[in-house]
């Protein structure tokens, strides 16, 4: 990338969006090159993808899956404002959907009331899970990097035991699945008939969009959680507790978490089964890369992993491997990431040279040259 | 000769001429963000100059990294010790050098025996994190001499020296000038560098204006050079002193991390209400930890803390700040700003619970901006905007921004640390009246200070601190600089 | 002026004293192999010393040694590496493409290059863009799960007909120390209390290794001479203690974390290899790597950066993993008692050392550990099975304040910025 | 010095494996489910749908893609669409999957393994014309989806029959891959039919992973050291119901055995002795337990052909061969007798098998 061009870029809010937008073409176009290489048409894989997004239930399920990414993300992202690597999302998520789903199979209440609980149960089950790297990471010293990729292990364990016929599971078939939540404590949807049901918890997964931009650009603790993330010596001096952001700002990261797996757990799936879905919580790393952090970002990138996705689907239709999606998603991500720290240089120098610019004082110096 | 070195923005050298003979001890002279790390830092190749030329013994040289000027028998210890913790001494040593004499037990030998010419006194396969000050600098000075320099520069060695130790540095010095090397020195210190110099030359703000006998100058002739005839004096003459105690502080004492020694050793000192208290010492006696005991940011062992009536001995930070203290640190960058944030977030950092930026839990943003641009305004802090990252100030005005935050929300006492450190002559004129004016106010201020004219100009009254005690009091209105700095170094008993 | 107050004696702290590293290290090695012998002998669970059971733990060990060297590398330079996953995957990939075409040797070097390949990324984008190390790392594992299936697909699939997996490679052959392991097999044959043990112990590490086993293990010491006792690995390790200081001595800090990172790239890779050429391996498997590349850098942190450090961290998630999968939850549970064991002993210890409150926990922990085996006789299989993942995270819990990363671990280098 | 192969399996070998006369009885013959020869089914359009693994896993999936072809060459169809899940996927991508298999006009549309069953049982509804096989599940209340059921219990006695006879250390093996109930059939039957030869046989059982992990049929490593473990403590013969990881058992088991002390393995779903991957180690292979998925998939395809669906089984079992053993290499060749005397036995209903250990 030229400098010319980076400079045009970094004029504000048009800057922060053309970056990741010429990265996204790049990793596009590499990706168009790779299909050529192997003797497909870009062009073909590109229209059909599109095109499949009109097809059936597609539109709604790219909807559905960008709701669940975007709490996924949202959770990893509230940790990185913090540089705190939450890798345990997966975990936690998975964890808390289960936990979740026995508690709401078990209980008998009244409608909203039983969904307000589920809801409370993952919440909590999703904080207490990280809240154990949390109180390692706050009291021991221990890398939440590495603590959250043992506990998603553990994690994994602890569901198999948990959904074991003879604990709380229950055998169907050749599945094994929790006591399907009855209907007053499912989240209804949105049917558009043919084009499927948008779930409930969408709507819930943007007020999370919204209560996290809240959360941290109007708030105090948003102020002290971004802070401690930019300098922590900074932070110390200027009052912000550094051992307690920590806990709360993994908590508060985990208890998101636990949202992840709700939006199919009260709309669709209503119990906890072996096909249960996995890997949400690592889609919700890139897609917080993808996305910066900042919750509409997050919320652009989990709608193109989530079209990436859904539409890749159609590939098998025209013969091209669908593994381009992945590639795709790969290599957006890397190259987004670069691209934003580029550009946060070239933004850093360019405010540098407007200030010296701006300023009479820099002029005798300049003078002096 | 003839040096320039541009970064954007200023112009840290700007057509310097130095010339060095073989065998003295060469001092250089000048105010903090002079040019005088940047001119070494090009004779050692780390920076290249915009314009200019470097000779050694007469024929010209280009210097594209420091191992060329290593080649070239030119040693650079820095300011900031440039040591690797985890890493032994013979590692620190030998690093860049393995050519010499390899890495094994040759170059060993090589280290004992030089160790014995810088009084290093250490297993060379002692962890550098062991090693105290003194000999963190011994090894610095081992590098240069293993790698055969017989230029050495020193940036401001004797900064975090005691006494004892500087006398010791002064020693190996001088008995390296007798088997030929060339040192140049530098420092802030005025009577050190008369006490070891052979020339001295005097920078200020990137030009060399001329070169003094150390045996003729005097240090008051010394300082009116570096800081030109346009010296602004900050002093402070009317009394607005009154008895209303507003810090007290009561037998603080802090351990160092090991638990091993004191670094605080029962403090006590009151500030009044209309006062500056100034602490003076040598840097690393315990000002900074002082400072970040009473705010918070470390916990003593015994000892009190009020502010005025309150009881703080055991608040956290916030509470401090939200009681009354303003904090300018000592380190901006570290501790005073978050750079990549802009200005008006940078305005939140300390206050994020009180208003005008907080309502509550919730911040105010409209208000913030606008009191940022109050600051940006009466503080007279050159940006074209609030919505600028504080990284792309200039050192002097990214303090004047500090400085004005600080001041904002009426405290009650303000704790200045370096509050004019590498800030150009308006803005350090502008930081002192501003803190005159609020004093004038009722504000008690204690103002930590290695600038000795700023400490006696400013102050009420000043306490010198030695080896984390306070050892005694003078009166600014009576005291010179020479005086205050025999006391700081603990030669005026 | 005031007089001044006399001045304080400030006392140098006396230097500790400490055994070497090598003596510290087989003294725990030697406990290991005690608190083992005990524990077989006293529960009769002698899968726990079983040649069986070690070798198993070697083959299972691999992968992670391998992948924990590359963590060391990287990050002895100061970049963390969280890529070592999808370095990894490329490994396994590019062994199974190398070994297919031209054999067991191309195979090996075929997997060291394409993980080297994901390194230089990593390094392109950390060193020169200064791009989060661990955002890279994140990046680089998705991106080299993604091309390696696109690549079999491609590649793969028309051979083997499944786009899932490589065609069946070479087997490889294995080795022993003859007749070294027939005389331990016979003791070990014969139950002889303890020497059986002993005998096992040994025979397993001496029989049926591959040579890339041999190679890996023949990489622990060698990092360590690399990076410890010659010129490049000093100036490499300068760069993840202080860059800053070792610009100021002409060292090239920019080219040596590239090569770092891609060394490091290459033995994840190597690491991906191991599992491809593992005896019992068809090939390349989609998803074969399973996370053994997080845990080899676990593994690392277990092992304080240090290559022997990262090899006992390694043999006990491979041990541990061994284990459960031969003997499974019985023998797990067996380990309970050999933990309550391995807590008196350092509660003895600590007591010796005058610790109390160190003493006192860690007879408590022997105490709990010790109730656990007394009132249960198996562990849930479902637990077993990440023994090894929370034995980990039990172990860090406990020691990680007393690790020591490099200093500039993960600090973006920038020339000429430091001062 | 290069190992030579063999001489594991220090462990006991108990000569004293008492083992129980063969059951007889009338000798019951299995019969498949009639396709009538000459049909015609050039017609049909067929989707079908893999699960992960998808054609060439040799396997399940395989053996759907096996059916499929024998109604590609036998029946005449010509338009077949196949399409493979992918690891982890959500519900949705399943159901669009079978979607976009119905909005190509496919019908009948296959849907291989029980992953598919939430999916199915939202699309057929909404698809009243189209048929859809449902393999190892049921959709209860969908009139128009047909369950493809197998009794893998029954298939797995006969293979548990085999190792019982067949062992010389009366101890065998079981290495599961993941610990799912589906597994748990072939457990309980591979027990139940060891049990019927030898009661006092020792049988170990490893699974990989827990329920929920996947992993566990993806670790050829993994699979060979649970194989390793067994083969150690002296079983020589060995159930590998694992998935990919099945192949580490296996090699593991080849490196172990000799001539005087032959270890065999078991494989599963459908002939391991014929897959292409294995054949460096089918020597071993003793027989496998045929889940005859193609067996379902190519009657299904008939029934939906004939209109006569109702004629298929509830349960593909031993009665329609739609479980079995294999015979090829011919290592069962000399206790054939004795497996198809208990094969009988079941079919007649003198035994039953129970899917649950
Ligand atoms: N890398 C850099 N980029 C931009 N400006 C720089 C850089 N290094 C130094 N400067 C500026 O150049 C000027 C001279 O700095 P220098 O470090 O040489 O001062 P100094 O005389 O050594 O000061 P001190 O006494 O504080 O050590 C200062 O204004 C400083 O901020
Ligand atoms: N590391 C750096 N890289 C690039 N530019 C820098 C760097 N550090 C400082 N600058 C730029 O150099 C200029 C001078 O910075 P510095 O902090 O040295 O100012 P200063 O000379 O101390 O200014 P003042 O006179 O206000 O105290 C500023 O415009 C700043 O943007
Ligand atoms: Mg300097
Ligand atoms: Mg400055």
């Amino acid at each position: 990338m030229t400098a010319a061009v980076a400079t045009a870029l970094t004029g504000g809010v048009k800057g922060r969006f053309l970056a990741p937008a010429l990265a996204l073409l790049f990793a596009a176009l590499l990706c168009g090159i790779a299909l050529l290489i192997s003797g497909d048409s870009p062009w073909l894989a590109l229209s059909t993808m599109v095109g499949q997004v009109t097809q059936g239930t597609t539109a709604v399920d790219i909807l559905n899956s960008a709701a669940v990414y975007y709490v996924s993300g949202l959770a990893v992202a509230l940790g990185f404002q913090m540089k705190l690597f939450n890798i345990g999302v997966e975990g936690q998520f998975r964890l808390a959907a289960c936990v979740a789903a026995i508690v709401g199979g078990a209980l008998v209440l009244p409608p909203v009331l039983h969904t307000l609980v589920i809801i409370l149960v993952a919440v909590l089950v999703g904080a207490a899970w990280a809240g154990i790297a949390a109180v390692l990471r706050a009291y021991r010293g221990v890398s939440e990097v590495i603590s959250t990729i043992m506990l998603n292990a553990i994690a994994t364990g602890l569901i198999a035991y948990l959904i074991r016929p003879d604990t709380f599971g229950v055998l169907q078939g050749n599945n094994i699945s929790t006591q399907p939540i009855t209907p007053s404590g499912r989240f209804p949807g949105i049917s558009f008939g043919e084009s499927g049901t948008v779930l409930g918890m969408v709507f819930v997964a943007a007020a999370l969009g919204f209560g996290y931009w809240f959360l941290l650009g109007r708030t105090r603790f948003g102020f002290e959680l971004r802070a401690s993330g930019e300098s922590p010596t900074a932070a110390a001096a200027g009052g912000v507790n550094a051992r307690r952001m920590t806990l709360v700002a993994l908590l508060l990261s985990g208890a998101m978490a636990g949202l992840v797996g709700l939006p199919e757990l009260l709309g669709r799936d209503f119990a906890y089964t072996l096909n249960a879905p996995q890997g949400y919580g690592f889609t919700g790393i890139a897609i917080a890369l993808l996305g910066r952090n900042h919750p509409v970002g997050v919320a652009l990138g989990s709608l193109l992993w989530a079209f990436l996705d859904k539409a890749a689907l159609a590939l098998d239709n025209v013969g091209v491997p669908r593994e381009i999606a992945v590639i795709m998603q790969g290599v957006s991500v890397i190259a987004v990431v670069i691209a934003y720290e580029i550009v946060r240089r070239y933004e850093l120098t360019a405010q540098r040279r407007r200030v010296t610019g701006a300023s009479p004082a820099a002029a005798p110096a300049g003078a002096a040259s | 000769m003839g040096i320039t070195k541009r970064f954007p923005g200023v112009v840290a050298n700007s057509d310097i001429n130095l010339d060095v003979a073989t065998g003295e001890v060469h001092a250089l002279c000048g105010e903090n963000g002079a040019g005088k790390s940047t001119l070494m830092k090009i004779l050692y190749g780390m920076q290249q100059p915009d314009e200019g030329r470097i000779e050694v013994n007469g024929s010209p040289v280009r210097f594209r990294s420091p191992s060329e000027a290593i080649r070239a028998g030119i040693g650079m210890v820095h300011q900031h010790f440039m040591l690797a913790d985890n890493l032994t001494v013979a590692e620190n040593v030998l690093l860049g050098a393995e050519s010499l004499h390899g890495i094994g037990a040759r170059a060993r030998k090589k280290i004992a025996e030089l160790a014995g010419t810088t009084g290093l006194r250490v297993d060379p396969e002692t962890e550098l994190a062991q090693l105290g000050v003194a000999d963190r600098q011994r090894v610095e000075i081992l590098k240069v001499l293993y790698r055969g320099a017989r230029v050495v520069i020193l940036d401001e060695p004797t900064a975090v020296l005691v006494p004892q130790e500087v006398d010791e540095l002064f020693a190996t010095v001088r008995g390296m000038r007798a088997d030929g090397y060339t040192f140049l020195f530098i420092s802030h210190k005025l009577d050190e560098v008369r006490a070891i110099a052979d020339t001295i030359t005097v920078i200020r703000r990137g030009r060399s204006v001329g070169t003094a006998d150390p045996k003729a100058v005097t240090s008051r002739r010394l300082a009116e050079m570096m800081v030109g005839s346009e010296l602004p004096t900050p002093e402070t003459r009317e009394a607005t002193v009154t008895d209303r105690a507003v810090l007290r502080v009561e037998g603080l004492t802090l351990l160092a991390a090991d638990g091993a020694r004191r670094v605080l050793d029962g403090i006590d000192l009151t500030v009044h209400a209309g006062e500056v208290l100034g602490i003076a010492g040598v840097e690393g006696n315990g000002q900074t930890e002082l400072v970040e005991t009473i705010m918070g940011m470390r916990g003593a062992q015994t000892g009190r803390v009020h502010l005025g009536e309150q009881d703080l001995s055991t608040a956290g930070t916030l509470a401090r700040r939200e009681a009354g203290i303003g904090y300018v640190p000592e380190d901006r960058t570290r501790h005073g700003l978050l750079p990549s944030q802009p200005l008006w977030a940078n305005r939140i950092l300390g206050h994020q619970s009180r208003p005008p930026v907080a309502r509550g839990a919730l911040l105010d943003l409209p208000a913030t901006r606008t009191d940022t641009e109050r600051i940006v305004r009466d503080f007279d802090v050159r940006t074209p905007g609030v919505e600028v990252a504080a990284a792309a100030l200039s050192g002097g005005n990214q303090q004047k921004l500090v400085v004005g935050r600080e001041l904002s929300g009426s405290p009650l006492l303000l704790i200045a640390s370096h509050p004019t450190r590498g800030v150009d002559v308006g803005a350090q004129a502008l930081i002192w009246e501003e803190i005159r004016k609020a004093r004038h106010d009722g504000l008690a201020v204690l103002l930590v200070s290695a600038d000795l004219d700023e400490l006696i100009g400013l102050s009420d009254s000043i306490k010198v601190m030695l080896r984390g005690r306070l050892v005694a009091d003078a009166d600014p209105a009576t005291v010179t600089p020479e005086q205050l700095g025999a006391a700081m170094t603990g030669a005026a008993a | 002026m005031t007089a001044l107050s006399e001045s304080v004696e400030v006392p140098a702290a006396p230097p500790r004293r400490r055994m070497p590293g090598w003596a510290r290290g087989a003294l725990a090695a030697a406990a290991a192999v005690a608190v083992l012998v005990v524990t077989s002998e006293l529960t009769g669970e002698h899968q726990l010393t079983s040649s069986g059971t070690i070798q198993s733990a070697v083959r299972l060990l691999m992968p992670i040694l391998l992948a924990g060297l590359g963590g060391l590398w990287a990050e002895r330079a100061g970049v963390i590496n969280l890529g070592l996953e999808g370095m990894m995957i490329m490994g396994t990939w590019g062994a199974a493409f190398c070994g297919l075409h031209w054999g067991l040797w191309a195979a090996i070097l075929g997997g060291a290059v394409f993980g080297a390949l994901g390194g230089l990324l990593h390094a392109l984008a950390t060193v020169t863009f200064g791009v989060n190390h661990i955002v890279s790392g994140v990046a680089i594992t998705l991106l080299g799960a993604g091309l390696t299936k696109y690549l079999s697909t491609l590649i793969f699939e028309p051979v083997s007909r499944n786009p899932r997996q490589s065609p069946q490679l070479p087997g490889v052959d294995t080795y022993s120390v003859q007749p070294l392991g027939d005389w331990l097999g016979a003791v070990e044959d014969a139950r002889l209390p303890v020497l059986a043990d002993l005998a096992g112990l040994l025979r397993g590490v001496l029989t049926g290794f591959t040579p890339l086993v041999l190679l890996g293990f023949a990489l622990v010491p060698l990092s360590y001479w690399i990076l410890w006792r010659t010129r490049f690995g000093l100036r490499l390790r300068s760069c993840g203690e202080n860059p800053y200081a070792a610009e100021s001595l002409g060292v090239s800090v920019y080219a040596h974390k590239y090569a770092a990172v891609v060394i490091s790239g290459a033995l994840a890779g190597l690491g991906g290899a191991a599992l491809v050429l593992n005896p019992g391996q068809l090939g390349y498997l989609e998803n074969q790597t399973g996370g053994r590349g997080y845990i080899g850098l676990a593994a690392m942190i277990f092992g304080n950066w240090r290559p022997a450090g990262l090899l006992a961290g390694s043999a006990l998630f491979g041990y541990v993993d061994g284990l459960q999968l031969r003997a499974g939850g019985a023998a797990v549970h067996a380990l309970l008692y050999g933990a309550s064991l391995l807590a008196v002993a350092v509660a003895v210890w600590w007591l010796y050392r005058r610790h109390w409150l160190a003493a006192g926990l860690a007879a408590a922990a022997g105490a709990v550990a010790y109730a656990v085996y007394y009132l249960s006789d198996t562990v849930p299989r479902e637990f077993a099975t990440y023994a090894p993942q929370l034995v980990t995270l039990v172990v860090l819990a406990v020691a990680a304040q007393r690790l020591r990363p490099p200093a500039a671990d993960g600090l973006e280098y920038r020339r000429g910025s430091g001062d | 010095a290069k190992d030579t192969g063999g001489g594991g399996g220090s462990g006991s070998s108990a000569a004293g494996c008492q083992r129980n006369p063969a059951p007889a009885g009338p000798a019951a013959v299995a019969e498949p489910p009639e396709v009538p020869p000459d049909l015609n089914a050039s017609n049909l359009k067929v989707g079908l749908s893999y699960d992960v693994g998808g054609r060439g896993d040799a396997s399940f999936n395989d053996a759907a893609a096996a059916g499929l072809d024998r109604a590609k060459s036998r029946l005449g169809v010509t338009d077949i669409k196949e399409l493979t899940a992918a690891v982890g996927e959500s519900e949705d991508a399943s159901a669009t999957r079978l979607r976009q298999l119905v909005d190509g006009g496919y019908s009948p549309v296959i849907a291989v393994g029980f992953k598919y069953e939430p999916a199915v049982v939202k699309v057929a509804p909404a698809a009243p014309n189209t048929k859809f096989g449902l393999v190892d599940s049921t959709a209860e209340g969908v009139p128009n989806v047909t369950p493809l059921l197998f009794a893998e219990e029954q298939g797995s006695f006969l293979v548990g029959v085999a190792a019982a006879l067949k062992t010389k250390t009366c101890h065998v093996g079981f290495v599961g891959g993941v610990e799912t109930p589906l597994i748990q059939k072939f457990e309980a039957g591979f027990k139940q039919g060891a049990k019927a030869v030898a009661p006092n046989i020792k049988i170990d059982t490893k699974y990989i992973s827990p329920a929920g992990d996947l992993s566990g049929f993806n670790d050829p490593a993994k699979g060979g050291e649970a194989a390793k473990g067994q083969l150690d403590s002296g079983a020589d013969v060995i159930y590998a119901a694992a998935g990919a990881s099945g192949s580490g058992a296996f090699r593991a088991i080849k490196a172990a055995s000799t001539p005087q002390s032959p270890k065999w393995g078991i494989g599963v779903d459908s002939d391991q002795y014929q897959d292409k991957n294995l054949a460096d180690v089918r020597d071993i292979i003793l027989t496998s337990m045929l889940k005859r998925v193609d067996v379902a998939v190519y009657s299904y395809i008939g029934a939906v052909a004939t209109n006569r669906l109702d004629n298929l089984p509830k349960v593909f079992d031993l009665k329609v061969d739609g479980v079995g053993y294999a015979t090829s290499g011919g290592n069962v060749d000399d206790i054939k007798p004795q497996l198809d005397a208990y094969k009988s036995q079941i079919i007649g209903g003198a035994i039953t098998v129970s899917p649950k250990p």
